[in-house]
């Protein structure tokens, strides 16, 4: 039996055992992110046969769903993985002679675990199955990829790093704020459980929530009035970061921002107001992007 | 008891203020301890004692520690 | 009297979150935007712990035997704000460093004179 | 100009907050989840103070997601601030007998009251993060008052692995055992004594010294040569 819990798991504790493994070789330290992609690829595509005909609901901690944290492994999510340990498994493989040897032992450590760490972040946001652990683990995303986008520590990195951090740390702040109405509302945080209570109340009282909802992650998936830090951030990290902030990160944000939707607007049948306004927002940005060029 | 809570909620927010207007960044640093001593003690009269716990020795303690080592190794005026 | 009683907490909470959102959105000095973001994340936790807050309440601690359960305030609010409380000063921790690393760079901390780039 | 469009952007914001906070009245119950963890977390997870049972059990997860936070934290700070050019060492000003001999003898009381803060975390209140914030302060104590102390980082670097390896094995564990990530797999035994609640009092005292130490770590790595 295969729990999708161990994509989340193994990555995290390999991230915690490599200044143990930096004691011993220096040379083991860079295969670490590599084995850990490479197990999560692995688990991914044994879970992809088994998840397409039914999702797999793993509740942590052995008490019943509502009332405690649940992984919500559907198609969508292991796709997802998939994905991530893929684009993952890659760039740390060209990181091998990116990353040169420096001349302080323990920042090539931090470099990788900061990166696996990262990923972690990613892929728990795609798996889990409650509100408030989506956003530990999309702070994990944000706060890794701060320290990244910083990590050469020249002019242009730490300038980038310090408005990318300015402007999504408010946007955490609004993420937790909506958490907070929904909590206040349904008494639940649990995904399922706030879409089966949904239908009660009417649209209009859902609807400041999703704003910050949106808000919040709109700022790390960088839609269109939002989205001042990206065009510095991603050219001033290191090309491995830079490939994986657009690769990841951005997407992880739309995610986020799909699954609100679906969870608290499809089920009340106000879709297509959401889908027109999300429409209007990306070909505006499209269009400005455009003339700014 | 309302009174007392009042009272404790505007100097929170006096505090704040003044963390907001006061140009010299070592003050302000001061002033944002002090919203977050009130903010445990209106925790504690929430019935939270571990937030209130926690509120006090993180966020009023190391907190300000390390706004105050930061900014001895920056420049003290806004 | 009514009013104090039901909405001062609420009051203090948004009066935090809002002073927050003002210093980040007008000061330009970038300690005192983190000051901001320290007052915005006190302000959110207030408004978390008053959401399960019960009148004539007790903390959740079955320290006596003697408690009833039904008068006990809600635990979830509790435990989502000492999480919340650690990440924002993760999150404080690492813009401070950005903090010094960007005075070390360019002798100043107005963002408006840190324009080296496009945006 | 900015100014206007900010007040026009909070006057937004505070009129949606408004409107939906006033569908949530102040103080009254109603959370089904919360009322669930009152009545059953005593018998299902043997710790007195609920919040405890929530952190560490029920939420266990976003605890081992807050912990790889901290850590993070730690890391990135640590990073950002290791490439400083090495300056010339300014001449440490010793501190007068009385402050450090003060410091010295008030230190292993801080870290007394801190180790009984996180042991005691699931009979009163405090836990992990409260007494690691605890140590850490003590460990602040030591830096301000006696300036020539220092502390081998790299005893950090282990504490921290292995107070995360701990909270992943404790959980991968629980897996092996009954098929539930951080099941509390150990005899629960008597609430209110110090020997209850199974696992949760190793996940504090691993917690307690990961905490600890990432925070003087912070402390250590700003301070350095300041």
């Amino acid at each position: 039996m295969v729990n999708p819990v161990l994509l989340i798991v193994i990555p995290l504790g390999l991230a915690f055992s490599i200044p143990l493994f930096g004691f011993i070789s220096r040379r083991i330290v860079k295969l670490i992110p590599i084995v850990g992609m490479l197990f999560n690829l692995i688990v991914s595509l044994i879970l992809i046969p088994k998840v397409l005909n039914k999702p797999i609901i793993v509740s942590l901690g052995g008490f019943p769903p509502p009332f405690c944290i649940n992984l919500f492994a559907g198609p969508v999510g292991i796709i997802f993985s998939f994905l991530i340990s893929l684009v993952g498994l890659l760039v740390s493989i060209y990181a091998l002679d990116y990353i040169k040897v420096q001349k302080n032992r323990g920042r090539e450590e931090s470099y990788h675990m900061l990166y696996l760490l990262l990923l972690t972040g990613a892929t728990g946001v795609v798996l889990t199955g409650d509100i408030f652990n989506l956003f530990v683990f999309y702070e994990i995303l944000c706060i890794s990829s701060y320290a990244l986008v910083a990590y050469l520590g020249d002019k242009p990195g730490v300038e980038s790093a310090s408005k990318y951090l300015i402007q999504g740390s408010i946007g955490s702040s609004f993420v937790l704020i909506g958490i907070a109405f929904l909590y206040g509302k349904f008494g639940t945080l649990n995904m399922a459980d706030i879409a089966r209570n949904i239908n009660s109340p009417t649209f209009e009282q859902v609807f400041f929530p999703l704003i910050l909802l949106i808000t919040g992650f709109g700022i790390e998936a960088a839609i269109f009035p939002l989205n001042a830090w990206l065009p510095d951030a991603h050219s001033s990290a290191p090309s491995t970061i830079s490939a994986i902030l657009s690769g990841i990160a951005i997407k992880i944000g739309i995610y986020a921002i799909a699954r609100m939707v679906i969870y608290l607007i499809w089920s009340i049948k106000y879709f297509p107001v959401s889908f027109t306004v999300r429409a209007v927002d990306s070909i505006s940005g499209r269009i400005v992007c455009i003339q700014s060029e | 008891m309302v009174f007392f809570v009042t009272f404790t909620v505007f100097v929170m927010l006096v505090c704040a203020v003044a963390a907001c207007i006061l140009r010299d960044l070592l003050d302000a640093a001061i002033a944002a301890a002090g919203v977050s001593l009130c903010a445990a003690i209106l925790f504690y009269f929430l019935q939270a004692p571990d937030v209130a716990m926690a509120e006090a020795s993180i966020g009023a303690a190391l907190v300000t520690a390390i706004f105050i080592i930061a900014i001895r190794r920056t420049k003290r005026e806004e | 009297m009514i009013f104090l009683s039901n909405y001062i907490y609420y009051t203090g909470a948004f009066g935090l979150i809002f002073i927050g959102l003002y210093i980040l959105l007008t000061r330009h000095n970038l300690i005192k935007m983190i000051i901001g973001l320290s007052i915005l994340d006190t302000g959110v936790n207030l408004l978390l712990i008053s959401i399960g807050y019960i009148k004539k309440g007790t903390a959740p601690i079955f320290s006596t035997p003697n408690l009833n359960p039904q008068n006990m305030v809600d635990p979830v609010p509790q435990a989502l704000v000492l999480t919340a409380i650690v990440i924002s000063v993760a999150v404080l921790a690492m813009a401070l460093s950005l903090a010094i690393r960007l005075y070390q760079h360019y002798r100043t901390l107005d963002m408006r004179k840190i324009k080296e780039q496009r945006w | 100009m900015r100014n206007i469009i900010s007040i026009i952007l909070l006057i937004i914001i505070f009129f949606a907050v408004i409107f939906s906070i006033s569908e949530i009245p102040f103080g009254i119950p109603k959370t089904k989840v919360g009322s669930y963890y009152i009545n059953k977390g005593i018998d299902e997870t043997g710790a007195v103070n609920v919040v405890t049972s929530v952190v560490l059990n029920y939420r266990g997860f976003d605890t081992l997601g807050e912990v790889t936070i901290l850590f993070i934290a730690a890391l990135g700070l640590g990073a950002v601030l290791a490439t400083i050019e090495r300056k010339t060492k300014k001449a440490i000003i010793p501190s007068s007998i009385v402050l450090s001999t003060g410091c010295k003898v008030f230190f292993p009381f801080i870290l007394l009251l801190g180790t009984y803060i996180f042991l005691h975390g699931h009979l009163t209140p405090g836990g992990g993060f409260q007494g690691g914030a605890i140590i850490a302060s003590g460990y602040l104590l030591v830096y301000l008052g006696c300036p020539k102390r220092r502390i081998n980082q790299n005893h950090f670097k282990i504490i921290e692995s292995l107070g995360g390896l701990t909270f992943v094995i404790i959980g991968l564990l629980g897996l092996i055992f009954g098929n539930y990530f951080l099941l509390n797999f150990l005899p629960k035994g008597i609430p209110s004594i110090l020997f209850s609640a199974g696992i949760i009092p190793i996940i504090y005292i691993a917690i307690g010294f990961k905490v600890g130490s990432e925070l003087a770590g912070v402390i250590d790595n700003l301070i350095e040569e300041s």
